[in-house]
């Protein structure tokens, strides 16, 4: 089962991809995928949705969900 | 452009150019905000300055999370209708690149009394500043970018 | 039509119908509000209602005091640009007949800073309705006609 | 010398009129004004005006004044 991981603005440009796809073995929050991911703990700054809505670190993932990552929002 | 519609409420992208003065007028036709029941429209329009923490911008290119940000968007809109007695809310929002003097954000809220439509409406540009997820990208005059890092308390 | 413009306010009585979409439209060109500088507008509409205390209004008559209406104002205009950092500020309002449905008050401020706008837009109002010179007096439909005894708080 | 004296929206249906005019001999002050035409002390709710500018009760009267009388303002 698979997890596919978008990246938005700054964050995208410093990842260096607009896009992760991630095995759902290797994690089961969407703390754990960026750590799984990244190597390190979860910034404070970057913000998660789960399937377009805004989550913490520890909403656990289901197979199929889209994850994302982001900057604080600069709107309006 | 992307529109939702539900009711009394009004979530739209922008991909090019709009007035807003032209979408209120063409808003409050379709949902017959002219019914005499209204009484107070509070509107709030954001516009793109050619300044910003001491420097020229020449354009700004505005990301967002298509899907999500028009979710968000609505869910903030149900809000005021919820939270205020409100008879109706709009929310129009540019996307991409825009220049100075070009509007970016356009909100407003309809009700029987203007205490409720002034703070109604605020509570739709102050929602979607916090938790929309749109992103500005400054061009500066001098050739480089920036992303904004956060938006002011007000 | 009354009009008084001191730089970039302006304060005008309408004797007919407006229309405060395109009202703002045309401030806004003529004050060159869309120079890149101004940022955020803020904007309240009130609109004739044809209820109130339960009754039903046909027609609102608005009688003013011609001279110190627009001289007040005036006033309230330029206090708005006194206290708040506020590029511009507008304020249209109606006299004379009026029906259900129909725009009687336009208050409008532009600032750099929404929180500015904001305030700035509801002082207009506010300070408007506590102190312009204007009288409200009510056609029922039952054929009978009131003064309004005075304004809401909100 | 002489003083003109307005009346507005419901305080002018309740006058019977919408102007007097008044020798300024009579009142050197608008709260007087109100006396020597009405008989009365000036109402709390009545709000009054000199030449267009709001002003209380003790507010000494010049030859020539325009003076209003009116109820509260219910614009907006």
């Amino acid at each position: 089962m698979s997890i596919t991981i978008r990246y938005f603005a700054s964050l995208r440009e410093q990842v260096g991809r607009g896009e992760d796809i991630l095995d759902a073995g290797d994690a089961t929050t969407v703390g754990e995928a960026w750590k799984h991911l990244h190597g390190a703990d979860m910034p404070p700054r970057v913000l998660a949705a789960v399937n377009q809505e805004y989550v913490a670190g520890d909403h656990v993932l289901a197979d199929g969900d889209e994850v994302a990552f982001f900057p604080p929002v600069t709107g309006g | 452009m992307t529109r939702i519609q539900h009711g009394r409420t009004l979530v739209r992208l922008e991909e090019t150019h709009f007035e807003p003065w032209s979408e209120l007028a063409a808003f409050e036709r379709a949902a017959a905000l002219d019914d005499g029941k209204t009484g107070a429209a509070s509107v709030f329009v954001g516009t793109m300055r050619d300044f910003n923490a001491g420097d020229d911008v020449e354009q700004l290119f505005l990301e967002h999370y298509p899907g999500m940000t028009e979710r968000e968007l609505e869910h903030i809109a149900a809000e005021a209708l919820e939270r205020w007695p409100v008879n109706a809310a709009l929310i129009v929002h540019r996307v991409g690149l825009i220049r100075p003097g070009d509007p970016i954000v356009l909100t407003a809220a309809w009700s029987a009394h203007r205490g409720a439509a002034f703070e109604a409406c605020r509570h739709l540009i102050e929602a979607l500043k916090h938790r929309a997820p749109f992103w500005k990208r400054e061009d500066l005059r001098d050739g480089s970018q920036r992303w904004v890092a956060e938006n002011t308390p007000a």
